[in-house]
């Protein structure tokens, strides 16, 4: 089937950090260097190939840019300096952006103002949302038990309600993203038993990175895994236990033990990953979309605030704390409600998702070959009958006139 | 013990004689029994040549030139070309085996080609045997030694054949 | 002129009669001749037996004339008693010069000669087996026959020759030429071919010669050919290119092409292949197919190459065994 | 022959190389019994000095008038003891070599055949020197004039060089004006500068300079004489004859573009979009980029190795197309920035300098590069109603093994260089070759680069094969340092080794007129005889074989040394 | 006591034969061959040949008359091709081959066969030759001997280009016209070797019939044998030397059979002896009966003299005349006194100079149609012509492109093999008488009847290379008891 070429392609992709995609000659090197090029996924260069002709639905339908850890092993590689990581990175970018039904997403990514600018104003509603809230049914001198300025529960029940929404959305998304990957391909007919055989893939790689382990280089993986790791603790301990979390002043160190450690943990690598950045210390820190920069600034700042409004909580400053917490949760929701199903954040789920469905997807390729293999002996078979009948009635005429 | 055949070789300077020198810096081994002789030209083996090798003794002849259009004398190689085309027919009309009389094209470049050749003709040749010019080579007084017996024979053979 | 009469002995081999016809053909000279010399032993011509020559002192002859071939034993023994007696020995005409046309027959064995004369042709006795035998009980006694050789040999190929006067037959004027030479005793190193050019035909012969390319050749019953033109231009193979000239271009000035009696000049050592490589040469091609068919034209190499020749060949070689 | 000739017979060992496989001792042993050979050693190194001394002495002491030397190809040392020779007092030319290295000891591993095989040969180049005559090289005047065929770049550059080194230069151009093909570009790769500069320049200094005569209009219609004295006969489009007289001739006649008709699918000729690489030259010359209709384009396609590389046009590669299409993608987009390039090539050959650097600047400016499998060129066709282009060209990827249709408003083909159609004829009369494709050959393709078979005659430019400019301006002017260095040296040296008409046997027959490639040999009318002009013989012995009456003979290659050669390689191993 | 007499060799004759005669104790002839010892293989080595090459070729079998061989092999050639001759071409043809007739008739009566009559046959053997004829009969005849023969010899020179070995006839015709030019020179020529042949026949007269021993020798000598005669003759059955029909006459005048060439083989067969290289042809129809005499025998001569009795007439007046006068003065038609053929060449001689003439008077004769282009190749052909020394027979066959594939010769000489052979018997048991000593004369009288057939054994033996001496040889058992020869001095 031929398949127009865009040249503009390439042009919009820039938009999603892509860069000197143009240099590329494909002499193949960045798939050679790669651990997990191969097989069916011949990644970077094969993008990179669609990238440079422009062949967007093709694009569109590759799992390869989430397959790639952006090591950067193959940037350094690179005769051309044609970047190949970097451009991994922005395809999945810009597969986000396609992925995300509302549009937002690629708002975002083609205009950092915008997405700065939509994080301020949801951070400022929240702000004077919770201060209203606060105002209303309690005293701001009061941090937590009766009359605290922002009762644990209520935010609790404020947590839940926006996981819903942020879950839906997401989920949605990840739909997508199996129609353009999977499903829109016609050709492919999947054995339904295969989506439940691979379903335990998508916990195993969630937690623990292990195919990002598997690049030459262990470091960006070790501290992802720590951020990752630090995050989830986090995470868990707001959803579920919140209420411990915020009592004191007296520490409670079933509980605030791991949340110090995760804040620590939050802290300290984005840190790392901001210097890292700054510096462009690792290939994989070479380049840096505005959404990078913000992301991380967002989710230390989230880190710090919250570490902070807990110590003066505890240091008995319950006016201050209390403020802080109002600033901490205007980092919080944005964070939540934008990242997470528009921007960067969106990869903890489609990273696990695309290598769920690129496992699916080989079995089913692998079946389909096997199913051809299958019938082309069946053909064969067939023939050898039909031959077997001709030979045998050789010597009646009309059998012979039957056969042929 | 097996009967090596002895092959004349007229080989042109420009292209097959440095073709035979190449398979010789290249070190390719092919069979001993080539006995080369060199000329400017393809174009200068005088049919006489070849007739004189076989009158020699010459079990086979390989006359080597440069490829049609290579020629370094332009066209020598199509004049030898031509004669080649009379001179078969003569080696034929004397009752030589046609496998005995080579016109080969062997680049400067083909050592390994010139050097299977000489081994395809010398494999040829063995099977052919001795290139017999006899029994009209032999000395006529040894003829004539010989003469009645087979006179009587002869007329055996046709009286009673 | 010398006191003493010149000696001189005439024989024919394995030859036609033609070369002592062309002596003939001196006409009143014969009688010149006879006036210095004496004829001891001319079997057309002239009585005088064998024996007579065997009675001759050894080199008692100044001058022998053999023509004709060597096909048998009675030749070998005239060319080597003659050869004994003459001070001069030559080979006169091309039977005895290079074999002749009676050496085509070295293009066949001797039984097929046989067969064909005595076995197979269409007005023999019906179911004849009969064959000449070298001896024969009759009767009365036994009659014998000579030797019949396996090939004809040219002369030199038997007993060494002073001279050789080629031609089929040499042209009475050559003939006179040599025979005066002899008489005034100015003849060249012995071994020379006399009483004929050092060039080939070409250089007597009058038909313009332009630059030769052929395309196609024809058989002399094919084609009218331009009496002003070179033969071979005009595809016609002629062998004058590669034959001695001293004929007088008997057959291109008669319209019909050289077929090489007078031999190959001094340097050419095989004529036949000289012949076939000159033609070749002028071939008008380059396309190994049309070559193939242009000289396709061209039948029975050998009978042209060696028409007067095939003894004299590099490559001894006749057909078949025996 | 000399009968009494005395010589000496030399079988190297060459170290290992011949002993290791060849018993030289037994070789000596086995020759030295033969007629005329006076001494025969076996030695470790023949070509080094004290071998070469060996010979020297024992043409001294030993008093040798022949020396045979059983050593490595005679095409490698066959000089070296030639000078020994002379150096001894002695004709080089008296001097035969056996090859028993080459033909023998490196191809043979039975010591014994190879062993034998080297007496043969040793024997054989016995009997075959007793034949040698000491043979003298000559000498001819040279004409210090040179006729240069063809105005183009080569030809220009090879004139004004001769020319400033004082040398009278005839300046043959068939066309009307100077500068040939490079005159139909506009800027040259990988540097962009303009080919008019590059031209101009060369023109005026060929214009101005009172040594070079230029005659365009004139083409070469006949050459006689040989190297040295060439008599060249050009013919104006008037039709009036006029001889040159000239030493050297520069074959400088260029190239002409492939046909792209002949390859359908790509519509050259079809759809008027579809331009030849000159054609847009001349628009970009011109300054105005644009469609058939005027509009401007805003995809422009470039197709590679039109006609090139491929097995059904041209085997070999153009050389210039890559470079030239890069280039495109530069002038296109400084000239429309708006505009996207696409290049669709076989391989990109970006060999030289500066061309890497040139690809990849060209690539920076988003060139869109399509790769085509060889023998499968693009099918253009034209676009579908609502495409916001004119032609769709159809591409079978092979990078992405994708079947992909490219826009495009103009489609450039980079057609490649073939052999002028004239060029059999030019080849005919200044006696070069060519090889299958019609260009033409050159005396070594390494070490001879612009030399050709007729001495004399030289060839520059892309006549000799597809070039770019600083290959063709650099083997002109090689070419033209090769008849500097005739000139310098003032006269001309002839082979000893020619074919030669015994006058008092050639009976006028003609036979071999006709074969001379080289027109060496001519007829007197006159006289009814042929004869050889022995400075324009190249010694091939062709019509030495053709020549029906034996009038004619190849100096040092005489049927008497090949015939006893003959009988020398069979004497012994003859089955007989 | 028996013994062995040696002739060594026949001389005065184109080639040699040799003939053993075996005497019984008292001396008496008991057995007497005539032998022909050699074989050259022409029919075997023209194949493979191009069939236009041979009429150049078989001249060859025969120097003295190649012109002979051509003709019959150029008419064998023109049939292979379908058979159309340009008409002049046979005109052309016909006036070569009477001056070549010429040439030869007088080579045999003057330098072979008259020094036997001039000088007589007891004369020293030294004398016995062209010269000693000169010398007899005085150097002026001598000279005008040979310059006629010379003239012959240039007529033919100037129509075919050359004299021995002629290569000028080709399929369809000859490869040069005559021009007027060369119509001018040979006229005369002609009218002088008329007068000459007239003078011949009066030499003829002079020296032999003025010779009442002669007369005898040739009337009742025993020279004669009853066989049959062959010969060519026209439509009209006169003598005809180029072209015709074969008629066989027995010796009592009785046609036996008449036919065209391409029928030979029906006619003629021959035999073979294992004693003898050269074939006995014979009346097929008739059988081999050996070697005798009388009617009922399949044996016959071809000589002058039976191409004479076989025809009812010249083909021209003056030889019509002076045949009357031969066979009047010999005792009538047919006439079997072997000797006289010397006198029949003679007459044939005026026949051939009459002819000329005409020629020279025909206006066509220089015409420019004297060669047709064959257009198709039929692939047999027979060629007879009147050889001097009988009738002259060349069959070839060849393929479709023209390259003989087989070819049979039946040669003038070798029709007279057997009478040859018969006479010699014949001669030497008259000769040769118990206690009698055989002379040079007596020896040269069995060489005579040799000559009167004129044989050529270059010619008989076509198939026969080399030559053997006459060697006439007295054995008793089985052993020469001694070589008899004549005695120069």
């Amino acid at each position: 089937m031929v398949v127009r070429a865009n040249p503009h392609l390439i042009d919009e992709l820039e938009k999603y950090g892509a860069q000197d995609v143009v240099k590329c000659y494909h002499c193949g090197n960045c798939s050679a260097t790669c651990p997990f090029s191969g097989g069916a996924y011949l990644f970077p260069r094969k993008s990179m190939r669609y990238l440079q002709m422009g062949l967007e639905s093709r694009l569109r339908g590759t799992l390869e840019p989430w397959l790639c850890y952006y090591c950067g092993e193959c940037s350094d590689q690179c005769p051309r300096q044609a970047e190949p990581g970097e451009t991994m990175m922005s395809m999945r970018r810009w597969l986000t952006s396609r992925y995300d039904f509302t549009g937002i997403s690629s708002l975002f990514y083609r205009s950092w103002r915008a997405g700065l600018l939509a994080i301020v104003i949801v951070g400022l509603l929240t702000g004077l949302g919770l201060v209203w809230f606060g105002l209303a049914r309690g005293s701001l001198s009061v941090y937590d038990g009766e009359g605290a300025f922002l009762p644990a529960e209520a935010i609790h029940r404020f947590d839940w309600a926006m996981a819903a929404v942020l879950v839906l959305l997401l989920g949605i998304n990840c739909a997508r993203m199996w129609w353009f990957t999977i499903g829109s391909d016609h050709g492919l007919r999947v054995p339904p038993l295969e989506y439940l055989r691979q379903l335990p893939r998508l916990p195993l790689h969630f937690l623990t990175q292990k195919r990002y382990r598997e690049c030459d280089r262990k470091r960006p993986w070790a501290i992802h895994l720590a951020l990752m790791l630090s995050y989830l603790s986090m995470l868990i301990l707001i959803m579920f236990f919140l209420p411990q979390v915020q009592q004191g002043p007296e520490i409670n160190w079933a509980v605030h033990g791991l949340g110090y450690a995760a804040a620590l943990g939050l802290i300290a690598t984005t840190v790392y990953a901001l210097r890292g950045r700054r510096v462009r210390s690792e290939t994989h820190y070479r380049h840096s979309h505005e959404t990078d920069w913000i992301f991380l600034i967002l989710l230390l700042l989230v880190a710090a605030t919250g570490v902070a409004q807990h110590v003066l909580h505890r240091a008995g400053l319950p006016v201050a704390a209390n403020l802080l917490y109002v600033v901490h949760m205007m980092g919080v929701v944005p964070m939540l409600v934008l990242e997470v199903p528009f921007s960067k954040w969106s990869h903890m789920a489609y990273r696990p998702l695309a290598m769920y469905l690129s496992a699916v997807r080989d079995r089913a390729l692998a079946a389909a070959a096997g199913q051809i293999a299958a019938t082309g002996q069946g053909a064969a078979t067939g023939q050898t009958a039909a031959t077997g009948q001709i030979a045998a009635s050789r010597p009646s005429p009309t059998a012979q006139g039957a056969a042929s | 013990m097996e009967f090596e055949p002895v092959i004349v070789g007229f080989l042109c300077n420009w292209c097959s004689y440095t073709g035979a020198d190449l398979a010789g810096t290249a070190r390719i081994k092919h069979a001993p029994n080539l006995r080369t002789i060199r000329v400017m030209c393809s174009g200068r083996v005088d049919p006489t040549f070849v007739l004189k090798a076989f009158a020699a003794g010459a079990d086979g002849v390989l006359v080597c030139g440069c490829h049609p259009g290579d020629c370094h004398y332009i066209e020598g190689n199509y004049k030898a070309m031509r004669r080649f085309e009379l001179l078969k027919r003569m080696v034929a009309g004397y009752g030589i085996d046609e496998r005995r009389l080579r016109l080969e094209w062997v680049s400067a470049s083909e050592g390994e080609r010139f050097a299977r050749l000489v081994d395809e003709m010398t494999a040829d040749l063995r099977r052919l045997g001795p290139c017999e010019l006899a029994p009209t080579l032999v000395p006529w007084q040894s003829d004539l030694g010989t003469l009645a017996g087979e006179a009587a024979a002869a007329e055996r053979e046709v009286t009673h054949g | 002129m010398a006191e003493r009469k010149l000696q001189v002995a005439l024989y024919w081999g394995a030859a036609c009669g033609g070369c002592d016809v062309a002596v003939l053909d001196t006409d009143a000279f014969i009688l010149d001749l006879a006036a210095v010399a004496d004829i001891r032993f001319w079997p057309i011509a002239v009585d005088g037996k064998y024996a007579d020559v065997e009675a001759m002192a050894d080199g008692e002859l100044d001058l022998a004339l053999f023509n004709g071939a060597v096909r048998n034993s009675e030749n070998r023994r005239l060319a080597e008693l003659l050869r004994r007696k003459a001070k001069i020995f030559v080979a006169l005409g091309t039977c005895a010069h290079m074999g002749g046309i009676p050496g085509l027959a070295n293009g066949a064995s001797r039984e097929e000669i046989f067969k064909r004369a005595y076995l197979a042709n269409p007005s023999l006795e019906s179911g004849n087996i009969a064959l000449p035998a070298v001896e024969h009980k009759v009767p009365a006694g036994t009659l014998d026959v000579p030797e019949f050789y396996r090939r004809v040999h040219k002369l030199d190929d038997i007993v060494p020759v002073d001279y050789y006067v080629p031609g089929c037959p040499p042209a009475p004027d050559q003939v006179k030429a040599v025979l005066l030479a002899v008489v005034q005793g100015n003849l060249p190193a012995r071994g020379a071919v006399v009483g004929c050019s050092e060039r080939a035909v070409c250089d007597d012969c009058d038909r313009r010669k332009d630059e030769k390319k052929v395309k196609r050749f024809y058989r002399p019953w094919q084609v009218i050919q331009d009496p002003e033109r070179c033969l071979l231009e005009q595809g016609i193979i002629c062998a004058g290119s590669v034959t001695r000239s001293g004929c007088g271009v008997r057959c291109p000035d008669s319209g019909m092409p050289c077929r090489g009696c007078y031999g190959p000049t001094a340097n050419v050592r095989d004529q036949g292949a000289k012949l076939i490589s000159a033609v070749a040469s002028i071939v008008d091609s380059r396309d190994p197919q049309e070559i193939a068919s242009i000289l396709g034209e061209v039948p029975d190499i050998m009978g042209y190459a060696y028409r007067f020749g095939m003894p004299a060949a590099t490559l001894q070689r006749t057909v078949g065994s025996l | 022959m000399s009968e009494d000739c005395r010589i000496g017979v030399y079988i190297c060992n060459c170290g290992t190389n011949i002993a290791k496989v060849v018993n030289a001792e037994w070789v000596s042993a086995q020759v030295s019994g033969l007629p005329n050979v006076v001494c025969a050693h076996a030695y470790k190194y023949m070509c080094s000095n004290p071998g070469q001394e060996l010979i020297t002495r024992d043409i001294r002491e030993q008093r040798l008038d022949r020396v045979v030397v059983a050593a490595s190809s005679p095409r490698m040392h066959e000089p070296t003891f030639r000078k020994a020779l002379e150096a001894a007092g002695l004709n080089p030319y008296l001097l035969e070599m056996a090859n028993i290295r080459e033909q023998c000891s490196w191809v043979h591993d039975d010591p014994r055949a190879a062993s034998a095989k080297a007496a043969d040969l040793t024997h054989a180049a016995i009997r075959r020197v007793r034949h040698h005559k000491p043979l003298e090289k000559r000498e001819a005047n040279y004409t210090p004039a040179t006729l240069v065929l063809g105005g183009g770049i080569a030809g220009l550059t090879a004139a004004v060089e001769l020319a400033e080194a004082n040398q009278q230069v005839f300046l043959v151009e068939r066309e009307t004006r100077l500068g040939g093909n490079v005159g139909r570009a506009d800027l040259t790769a990988p540097y962009l500068d303009s080919a008019r500069d590059i031209l101009t320049e060369k023109i005026s200094r060929a214009k101005d300079s009172p040594r070079i005569e230029i005659l365009t209009g004139t083409e070469l219609v006949d050459l006689q004489g040989f190297v040295g004295n060439f008599r060249a006969t050009v013919k104006s489009a008037a039709g009036d004859e006029r001889e040159l007289p000239v030493g050297a001739v520069l074959v400088c006649t260029g190239y002409q573009e492939f046909d792209a008709t002949r390859i359908e699918r790509l519509g050259y000729g079809r759809y008027p979009d579809v331009i030849t690489s000159f054609e847009l030259e001349k628009r970009l010359a011109e300054g105005r980029l644009e469609t058939d209709d005027g509009r401007v384009p805003r995809y422009v396609s470039i197709v590679h190795c039109v006609g090139s590389r491929n097995p059904r046009y041209h085997p070999y590669c153009s050389r210039v197309c890559c470079m030239t299409a890069l280039k495109y993608g530069h002038e296109i987009k400084s000239a429309l920035p708006a505009a996207t390039v696409t290049d669709i090539y076989v391989d990109m050959l970006s060999f030289g300098k500066g061309g890497e650097d040139l690809y990849r600047r060209t690539s920076e400016l988003k060139t869109m590069f399509l790769m085509y499998e060889k023998g499968d060129p693009p099918r253009v066709r034209p676009a579908e109603r609502g495409d916001d282009c004119g032609l769709l060209v159809q591409v079978n990827e092979r990078l992405s093994g994708e079947i992909i249709d490219v826009p495009a408003d103009l489609v450039v083909l980079m057609v490649g260089m073939e052999a002028r159609s004239d060029s059999d004829e030019v080849a005919r009369i200044t006696g070069i070759s060519r090889d299958p494709q019609g260009w033409f050959i050159e005396s070594h393709p390494k070490l001879a680069p612009v030399s050709t078979a007729t001495e004399g005659v030289y060839i520059a430019g892309c006549c000799q094969s597809p070039k770019d400019i600083p290959d063709s301006v650099a083997q002109a002017r090689a070419a033209a340092a090769m008849v500097l260095a005739h000139v310098a040296r003032g006269r001309i040296e002839i082979d000893a080794r020619f074919a030669e008409v015994d006058d008092d046997l050639c009976s006028g027959c003609r036979m071999c007129n006709e074969l001379c490639p080289y027109t060496a040999i001519s007829f007197d009318a006159e006289r009814r005889r042929s004869s050889v002009e022995s400075a324009l013989c190249k010694a091939c012995g062709t019509c030495v074989a053709a020549c029906p009456s034996g009038a004619l003979s190849a100096r040092h290659f005489t049927d008497d040394q090949i015939f006893d050669q003959i009988e020398g390689v069979l004497a012994w191993s003859s089955n007989r | 006591m028996s013994r062995t007499i040696q002739i060594d060799p026949i001389t005065r004759l184109e080639g040699h034969g040799k003939i053993t005669i075996f005497l019984d104790d008292q001396g008496a002839v008991e057995d007497c061959y005539f032998q022909i010892p050699e074989l050259r293989g022409f029919e075997r080595f023209v194949e493979g040949r191009p069939i236009e090459e041979l009429p150049r070729i078989v001249t060859r079998i025969c120097g003295v008359c190649p012109a002979s061989h051509h003709m019959a092999s150029a008419k064998a050639v023109d049939a292979c091709f379908g058979g159309q001759v340009a008409p002049l071409a046979h005109k052309l043809r016909d006036m070569y081959y009477h001056a070549h007739y010429i040439h030869s008739h007088i080579a045999h009566f003057y330098a072979l066969a008259a020094p036997d009559f001039v000088c007589g046959p007891g004369c020293d053997p030294a004398q016995r030759n062209i010269l000693g004829v000169v010398a007899k009969v005085g150097l002026e005849i001598g000279g005008q001997v040979i310059a006629s023969r010379s003239k012959a010899q240039r007529i033919q020179a100037i129509l075919g280009g050359r004299t021995t070995h002629l290569v000028w006839c080709l399929p369809g015709g000859v490869s040069k016209g005559l021009t007027t030019d060369e119509l001018a020179e040979i006229r005369p020529l002609v009218g002088e070797l008329y007068d000459f042949t007239q003078f011949s026949l009066q030499l003829f007269r002079d020296v032999i019939l003025g010779n009442p021993e002669y007369v005898e020798l040739i009337l009742n000598g025993p020279y004669t044998l009853d066989v049959h005669n062959m010969g060519l003759v026209d439509q009209n059955n006169a003598v005809n030397f180029y072209d015709g029909q074969v008629r066989v006459v027995d010796f009592e005048g009785r046609e036996i059979c008449r036919y065209s060439p391409a029928e030979y083989a029906t006619h003629i067969a021959e035999h073979v002896e294992p004693w003898t290289y050269l074939k006995f042809p014979y009346l097929r129809q008739r059988g081999w009966q050996g070697f005798r005499e009388g009617l009922d025998t399949s044996l016959y001569t071809a000589t002058p003299l039976s191409r004479l009795n076989v025809a009812d007439r010249m083909a021209t007046p003056q030889a019509q005349a002076a045949r009357e006068e031969m066979f009047s003065t010999l005792g009538g038609r047919p006439c079997r006194a072997l000797l006289a053929a010397h006198w029949a060449r003679l007459v044939e001689m005026v026949q051939n100079a009459e002819m000329l003439k005409r020629y020279c008077d025909d206006p066509e004769i220089t015409g420019p149609e004297y060669r047709l282009i064959p257009d198709r190749i039929t692939g047999e052909g027979v060629g007879i012509v009147e050889a001097m020394r009988g009738t002259l027979t060349h069959h070839y066959t060849c393929d479709q492109n023209g390259i003989c594939t087989g070819a049979n010769l039946i040669v003038g000489t070798t029709n007279n093999n057997a009478a040859i052979h018969m006479v010699t018997k014949k001669v030497a048991s008259t000769m040769i008488r118990p206690g009698v000593e055989p002379d040079n004369g007596v020896l040269n009288l069995i060489e005579m009847a040799f000559r009167s057939f004129d044989p050529c054994f270059s010619c008989a033996t076509h198939s026969l290379p080399g030559r053997m001496p006459l060697i006439v040889t007295l054995m008793q058992g089985g052993e020469v008891v001694r070589t008899f020869r004549r005695d120069p001095s």
